[in-house]
């Protein structure tokens, strides 16, 4: 089956399992019904590889940005999925249970940016050690170097 | 009344088969792998923070730290995410010359990888001897055209820093007429090999389907036979124009990851043979003009938007994940790391195998920890 | 070596200090010459694997680096000993001194030449295997007394190998006393004179030194199982399991330093050159070769004893020589692998040996009386019955070797239908 | 340095001084390296045990797994703060004498990713380095030439006066943990993460002098701007305009003085 565009897609989903989409511009999707959605593009739509999963901080609406990139082994562009959950107890459902690919990629937006993930079997820290606090990768965790002065000093 | 105890042991993170500074903490019964947890960050350097305060021509030096056995398909993610995303139009030679130096890329990556492998079984590194003897002569052509050995930092948005130089052709088919000596004489070890068969075949299993919901790339999917390879899949830069077959396994074996390993080294000779055909007919320079000067990749402003661009790496599939602001650095910045998502299934596949296969498997996987842990 | 001292202490001193010294004599020269042999095998096996690998090795230190041992030898002599803090401290300074005496121990019935061996034990073969499983003793007592897992993952593997390849090399070595009729080791090489296959059994032809064992049926096939055995005896590759060092970084040597390291590592390569040395006495004549008999016979005593220990020095490190190369060459096996060859592979086939050697013997020795009546081979000439029995038992054992195949095959998996070949893709 | 150490030699008599030689001969053409490899430089280190440059001809290509049977520790590659600890324990384990060569930029100082919040900058900072060798990676050929090196201060070390055998070195190096914020040695914080190493460097054995071990210039802690709203970009989604000037001079440092900057004490 050939990838789908993100306009089909978004077509598919306002029709299908209507008001799973929150921003339909970006296909931003309710946290809660982001297993269906996936499920539904799993199954019926054959994009059944979760190539890339991460998360984006924006302080400014206080809010993080989970970011799904999944593809069809079938080629073309991956369509992009995206859920917005509050910085503060940044929670978002797992997708394990639907792509066990998905529990490192999981771990590292958890270690980094926090984003707790419901019904991950594992969730625990990937790259930092477990005692550690914060969450290094958010735009707000302070930061050392000449690099980061040097931007911030023209800013 | 005997009880039996399990063990607990750890693996890493030095040890000499986990391939740098990796750990895995192993329950073992006897020598039966119970259960096996793997442990990361021990080489976690941060390069998506420092890329996020850096401009975008400062992070490819970073990228060739990322994987750094194929500094060259690293680059040219960043390179193609960029591009995409800044609408840089790339010229024909410039194409053909990032294909030629990945390719070359994935044979000396995938020469090494199947040394390590044996390494691993305790081939006591003379198949590794012989895949590093032709990485030489590869990282010399590398170093001739980017001035680096291993750290080539040669591509740039728009092309790459600087033209072949004159004497590269004549030595890169000098290197090409050694080269089906050189896979001959490793293929004889490889496939008559008893004890490496006995080592191989049948052990780590990873069927297809599982493979592809552990999203799982590279040589390790296509040895469980699934013909999902970026080249193909989503096209990029002159791939669309050559001609290559993607060599499939068929039981998903360690076997199965070396044999697709080798027939790839083939496919890339294959490759580079095109390519050293085409190239002096190439239109366009090494690098679009728009872009030659240093001054004009560091100001470097991508109109704002986001821009997920894979490139199909020796280690799978490597994508960048850039979101612009419109200034000069990336806001986000992210490595779609394939060695590290290769990773998840490890348990799994050693689960009620012997310790003895454990590093076998983690070897066929073929990870490198600066791009697993970034 | 005490009617040499004789003549020359015979009047200064007493005769039993003449004894002793010329016991200590002997026992110096021999650990001397397994140290000498030791240092040269650490260098050949690294300047050989060099070449192998496309470089040079060792060669700053001394000529082409001949001296390098005893720099390594010398560095691990001033290291620090370190005794981890959780080890048991007492089993753990021991243990090397297990592992090494057996080793040294088995040097002492082994023929170096032509009358040159320092005790001339009635049973030297049974010494042999009996002292050279102790040092597994010394194994697990470093592997326990470290208190670290790998060693102790590493002790079990050495110890579940060197009983299981015990029993193959004790079934081969069997064989061998049964053809030549004694245990003593030093009497093997003069049984193996004479020509190949039919041996001392031809009248009239020179006695050319070359009717060693490995030229018989039986005898290679003794030959293939015992330097088999003795490859994980000594834990050589594709048989280093024990201290696998990409699996268990070192195994039972882990924790050890200094120089109860290097004691380990002695002790190591003096088992394999002792195990080389049993090795080519059994199979390959010893010190047998053209010109000894010759020599001998013409009363010159001691060009053949220097011709015989040139001889087997040749023998020696032509096998060691080829643990070399496969050290080099192959990848190691897995544990459970290594046990089934043994159990499954090795064993029947010892044990068929056995039964052709019987048979090689009764088709060779047996009057007409012993067989009963049942064959009559007495008007056969003897080279005839040799040649007779070689057939026999070639066939015997030809057919054993591919039954012990056949059992072995292994299951061939059944591949999923789903599975799809190799695509083209473009 | 011959001539230097013959005259320095004589002072102990010649017995010594054919003791000594002998000692250091040894101790210098087997120098048995720890296989050890952190990252990039580990590739490099690899390449410089096999064909073409073959480090065996010195003796040193007996890379150990145990840090029982190593002489020499390749710290090749970047010292993350995770994997500090282990770094020190290794180095602990090894028995006396014991080298520690720093292979790169990142061993020796951070190098690219000194700014990364993960890394530790520079190995010296935890334990004592003999050879630094500069490089991102450093080239075999340099590898080279650090043992090179390395055995030149073996051969100038004196019996009586190396450090293993006097009260003064530790033989332990404390090992730090991994706390709350950062490494921790006795529960003190050492070197936080997103902030600067609060230890002094440890400096190489030629200098008679060992590391402090405690923390210097606590007061002194630079504060880091929290990247806070001011910060913070807008959302691509809502971009609107051009975002601050930057591209000029985009690769000049700012002067920003390196106030209690550890590695500013050397």
């Amino acid at each position: 089956m050939p990838s789908l565009s993100a306009d089909e897609l978004r077509g598919i989903i306002e029709q299908e399992l209507p008001g799973a989409l929150h921003n339909p511009a970006v296909l931003c999707v309710v946290p809660a019904r982001l297993p269906e959605v996936a499920r539904l593009l799993c199954d019926i739509l054959d994009h059944t590889f979760l190539s890339n999963l991460t998360a984006v901080d924006y302080p400014a609406d206080g809010e993080i940005e989970v970011v799904y990139h999944i593809a069809s082994l079938g080629g073309g562009v991956p369509l992009v999925l995206r859920v917005r959950t509050p910085r503060e107890h940044a929670s978002v459902p797992s997708l394990t249970s639907l792509w066990p690919g998905a529990a490192l990629q999981e771990r590292e937006a958890y270690d980094l940016f926090g984003v707790w993930f419901e019904g991950h079997p594992d969730l625990r820290r990937v790259y930092m050690w477990d005692a550690f606090e914060g969450f290094p990768m958010r735009k707000d965790f302070p930061r050392q170097g000449d690099k980061y002065f040097a931007g911030s000093g023209e800013e | 009344m005997l009880q039996t105890q399990e063990l607990q042991i750890n693996i890493g993170p030095q040890h000499p088969s986990t391939h740098g500074v990796f750990r895995m903490q192993v329950t073992l019964d006897g020598e039966t792998v119970v259960d096996l947890k793997p442990v990361f960050g021990y080489l976690h350097r941060n390069h998506e923070q420092i890329a996020e305060v850096s401009t975008y021509i400062q992070s490819m030096p970073y990228t060739d730290r990322l994987d750094y056995f194929n500094s060259m398909t690293s680059n040219y993610g960043l390179a193609l995410a960029v591009e995409q995303l800044a609408g840089i139009e790339v010229p024909q030679r410039a194409n053909y010359i990032r294909a030629l130096m990945s390719e070359l890329t994935r044979i000396l990556n995938h020469a090494t990888a199947i040394g390590f492998i044996l390494n691993d079984m305790g081939a006591w590194q003379t198949a590794l001897a012989f895949s590093m003897r032709e990485r030489e002569k590869i990282l010399d052509l590398f170093e001739m055209a980017s001035g680096a050995r291993m750290m080539c930092n040669y591509f740039r948005f728009g092309g790459v820093v600087r033209d072949l130089p004159p004497e590269f052709m004549p030595q890169l088919k000098d290197l090409m007429q050694g080269l089906p000596g050189f896979f001959d004489e490793f293929e004889r070890l490889l496939r008559d090999n008893e004890i490496l068969l006995g080592r191989a075949v049948n052990v780590g299993i990873l069927p297809p389907e599982i493979a592809a919901s552990y999203s799982v790339s590279g040589p390790v999917l296509r040895a469980s036979g699934i013909a999902y390879d970026i080249r193909t899949a989503d096209p990029y830069g002159a791939y669309s124009e050559l001609d290559f077959d993607i060599p499939l396994g068929e039981v998903g074996d360690v076997y199965d990851r070396i044999l697709v390993r080798f027939e790839e080294m083939r496919q890339s000779y294959r490759m580079i043979n095109q390519i050293i055909e085409r190239l002096p007919d190439t239109t366009g320079g090494h690098i679009n003009p728009a872009m030659a000067s240093i001054g004009r990749q560091k100001a470097l402003r991508p109109p704002a938007g986001e821009i997920y661009a894979r490139v199909e790496s020796p280690k799978g599939e490597l994508g960048f994940y850039l979101i612009s602001d419109g200034s000069t650095r990336p806001y986000r910045y992210k490595v779609r790391a394939p060695s590290f998502i290769n990773l998840t299934p490890l348990g799994d596949m050693c689960r009620g195998h012997a310790l003895a296969d454990v590093v076998v498997i983690l070897g066929s996987i073929d990870i490198v920890m600066g791009e697993v842990d970034r | 070596m005490t009617p040499l001292l004789q003549p020359i202490l015979g009047g200064v001193v007493p005769e039993w200090l003449v004894i002793v010294l010329s016991h200590l004599a002997v026992t110096a020269l021999v650990l001397l010459g397994a140290a000498v042999m030791m240092m040269l095998a650490v260098w050949a096996e690294r300047r050989i694997i060099a070449r192998m690998q496309d470089r040079l090795g060792p060669n700053r230190v001394g000529p082409a680096g001949l001296l390098q041992s005893i720099a390594d030898g010398v560095k691990m002599f001033v290291k620090e000993d370190i005794v981890p803090r959780a080890a048991d401290r007492w089993i753990h300074i021991l243990a090397p001194i297990v592992a090494l005496a057996p080793v040294a121990m088995m040097l002492a019935v082994i023929p170096w030449g032509r009358g040159l061996v320092a005790v001339d034990l009635d049973v030297g073969v049974l010494y042999v295997a009996a002292v050279s499983s102790i040092s597994g003793v010394g194994l697990l007592m470093a592997g326990w007394g470290s208190s670290n897992r790998f060693a102790l993952l590493g002790a079990m593997r050495a110890v579940a190998q060197l009983v299981s390849y015990e029993i193959p090399m004790i079934i081969a070595i069997l064989g061998m006393v049964l053809l030549s009729g004694g245990m003593s080791l030093a009497r093997m090489p003069e049984l193996q004179g004479g020509l190949p296959i039919v041996g001392t059994t031809l009248a009239g032809v020179p006695d050319l030194g070359l009717g060693w064992f490995v030229f018989t049926p039986v005898g290679l096939l003794g030959f293939a199982i015992f330097f088999i055995c003795v490859l994980a005896e000594g834990e050589r590759t594709p048989f280093d399991i024990p201290e696998a060092d990409s699996e268990i970084i070192a195994g039972y040597m882990t924790e050890y330093s200094g120089m109860k390291f290097a004691v380990f590592y002695l002790a190591q390569y003096i088992l394999n050159l002792a195990l080389a040395m049993v090795t080519a006495v059994l199979f390959l004549g010893g010190w047998q070769g053209p010109g000894i008999a010759w020599l001998a016979a013409n009363g010159l005593d001691i060009p053949a004893a220097v011709l015989s220990l040139i001889y087997m020095l040749l023998k020696v490190w032509l096998l060691f020589f080829v643990m070399v190369l496969l050290r080099g060459a192959f990848p190691r096996l897995r544990v459970d692998q290594l046990l089934s060859f043994a159990w499954k592979f090795l064993l029947p086939l010892a044990l068929v040996n056995v039964g052709s050697i019987a048979i090689w013997i009764a088709l060779t020795n047996w009057s007409a009386a012993q067989w009963g009546g049942v064959l009559n081979l007495d008007m056969l000439a003897a080279w005839q019955r040799q040649l007779l029995a070689v057939a026999v038992t070639a066939v015997i054992n030809i057919a054993a070797y591919r039954w012990v195949l056949a059992i072995n095959q292994p299951q061939q998996p059944e591949t999923p239908d789903e599975l799809i070949g190799a695509a083209q893709a473009s | 340095m011959a001539a230097e150490l013959q005259l320095e030699a004589e002072r102990h008599g010649v017995f010594l001084t054919t003791v000594t030689r002998f000692y250091n001969w040894g101790r210098r053409s087997s120098v048995w390296p720890l296989s050890f490899g952190l990252a990039c430089c580990a590739i490099e280190m690899m390449a410089t045990g096999l064909a073409r440059y073959d480090l065996a001809r010195f003796g040193a290509e007996m890379f150990r797994a145990s840090p029982r049977h190593a002489d020499l520790m390749i710290v090749a590659g970047t010292v993350t703060k995770k994997m500090a600890p282990q770094v020190v324990r290794l180095y602990n384990q090894m028995p006396e004498p014991r080298y520690v060569i720093s292979m790169g930029a990142c061993a020796t100082s951070g190098g690219p990713f000194r700014d990364g919040y993960n890394v530790l900058r520079g190995v010296d900072l935890l334990i004592p380095v003999d050879v630094y060798i500069p490089g991102c990676p450093p080239r075999p050929e340099a590898l080279l030439h650090a043992l090179m090196t390395l055995q030149a201060q073996i051969d100038s070390q004196q019996l009586d006066q190396v450090r293993w055998y006097g009260d003064d070195e530790p033989h332990e190096y404390p090992v730090p943990t991994l706390g709350r914020q950062g490494l921790e040695i006795d529960g003190a914080l050492i070197d936080p993460v997103g902030g600067l190493p609060l230890v002094s460097p440890l400096r190489g054995p030629q200098y008679g002098e060992q590391r402090s071990g405690e923390i210097e210039h606590p007061q002194q802690v630079r504060l880091f701007p929290i990247m806070d709203e001011s910060v913070a970009r807008e959302t691509p989604f809502r971009a609107s305009g051009v975002s601050p000037e930057i591209a000029a001079d985009d690769l000049k440092r700012s002067d920003v003085p390196e106030v209690g900057h550890a590695q500013s004490q050397r």
